[in-house]
């Protein structure tokens, strides 16, 4: 089972989890990305993300795809917000189960990464000073074939 | 030729608009973002963007095809 | 935050999660261990988990607080169960909130390392055969300090 | 010197209880193991054990005291 969902709504945490239930797994492993109260030592009050939809849905799906290959996980999924979202909430969801612990870490720790790195998802930063940015995690890359990490100022 | 345009985050913001079509004379997305950062103003090189031709990562050499669909890719942060 | 429980009943996964949100915290990481129908090759139904609950308990939050001080994580709590538990049942539940996801991650995996390793619980496997085993994982020692790994055989 | 014990797993299952006081000379955790071995016929050797004295990990030489509560910890498997 591998999907990829994109949502304007709160993501159904026990909903998500439910799906990856399988009696052949002992491990599940889940990555939450919250709205933080601060970045780079400005405060935050919250943020916006846009996605180029349909990229970002066969993107993701590849990102799951690629996951459960090269770790031979039983079932993951993730889910990403899109929209204005405020200090505490979830911005994606990412759950993977598997036979034994290991896999599930690193299946896991790899979505999030290349989630992270590929997506056409962008996020601007809201700040309590009222200023605003986008930000760049990096170009579009792949996150395990190195990293590259750039602060994009705001265009305004 | 005539090609869809899809603009997100800072090329949005940038060009005021989400989307438009151009009649251009671009054979490739290279070309074709030169031209629209000379319209546009656009701050970011070429250098830091992908693109996407018809909702799958393209490459900047090659042929654009009447009807099809662009996008520039700003640097992301998803997660 | 670091609390480590031990539980004869179902864990409530939305308390749990709940306890661990802080605006401080970006990224959110769980571990759950659930009962998987086979064990090195044989059809398992259900397992009992005993425990030696006053140093369980202690040990359990030794290791929280060694996660937190090594990960600098924000929060950390964990929850065992013990008694009988079916194929599916959640075993043992893990979550840690840190500001980034590397350290969520990393403090979340030392924690199901080391209750695997040093907690003194035991599980009896009841297979579909009708036999049953004590499994032992390790003597207990560090996990992360070299690991040893023993299949004891039932003592019947 | 009187000490209480409790058994858990195996040692449990082999004694037939779960917790028991008992008179002893043995002035070692190991020499009290090797006692209890002999009486209940526990499978386990010392070396495969871990002992915990008052509800915290001792050490198998440490001098036991009069009213010590001992346990006997078996291979574990948490998770």
């Amino acid at each position: 089972m591998t999907h990829f969902q994109l949502t304007a709504a709160p993501v159904d945490l026990a909903a998500q989890r439910a799906a990856l239930r399988d009696p052949r797994s002992g491990g599940f492993c889940a990555f939450e990305g919250w709205v933080r109260d601060e970045n780079e030592g400005r405060a935050v009050s919250g943020l916006e993300y846009e996605a180029y939809a349909p990229l970002a849905i066969s993107e993701g799906e590849r990102i799951l795809d690629e996951a459960m290959q090269r770790y031979g996980v039983t079932a993951a999924s993730a889910v990403h917000r899109v929209g204005d979202l405020k200090v505490g909430d979830l911005a994606v969801w990412i759950g993977v189960s598997a036979p034994h612990r290991d896999e599930a870490f690193r299946a896991c720790r790899y979505i999030i990464d290349e989630i992270k790195q590929r997506l056409p998802i962008w996020k601007k930063e809201h700040y309590l000073d009222g200023d605003t940015a986008w930000v760049a995690c990096t170009h579009i890359g792949h996150a395990h074939a190195g990293h590259s990490h750039a602060h994009e100022p705001a265009a305004r | 030729m005539r090609v869809n345009l899809q603009y997100f985050a800072q090329l949005r913001e940038q060009a005021g608009i989400g989307d438009e079509v151009v009649d251009t004379s671009a054979a490739t997305p290279r070309e074709l973002y030169a031209e629209l950062r000379a319209r546009h103003g656009f701050s970011l090189s070429a250098d830091s963007l992908k693109v996407a031709v018809n909702e799958r990562f393209g490459d900047w050499q090659q042929a654009l095809v009447d009807g099809d669909t662009v996008v520039f890719v700003p640097p992301v942060a998803g997660g």
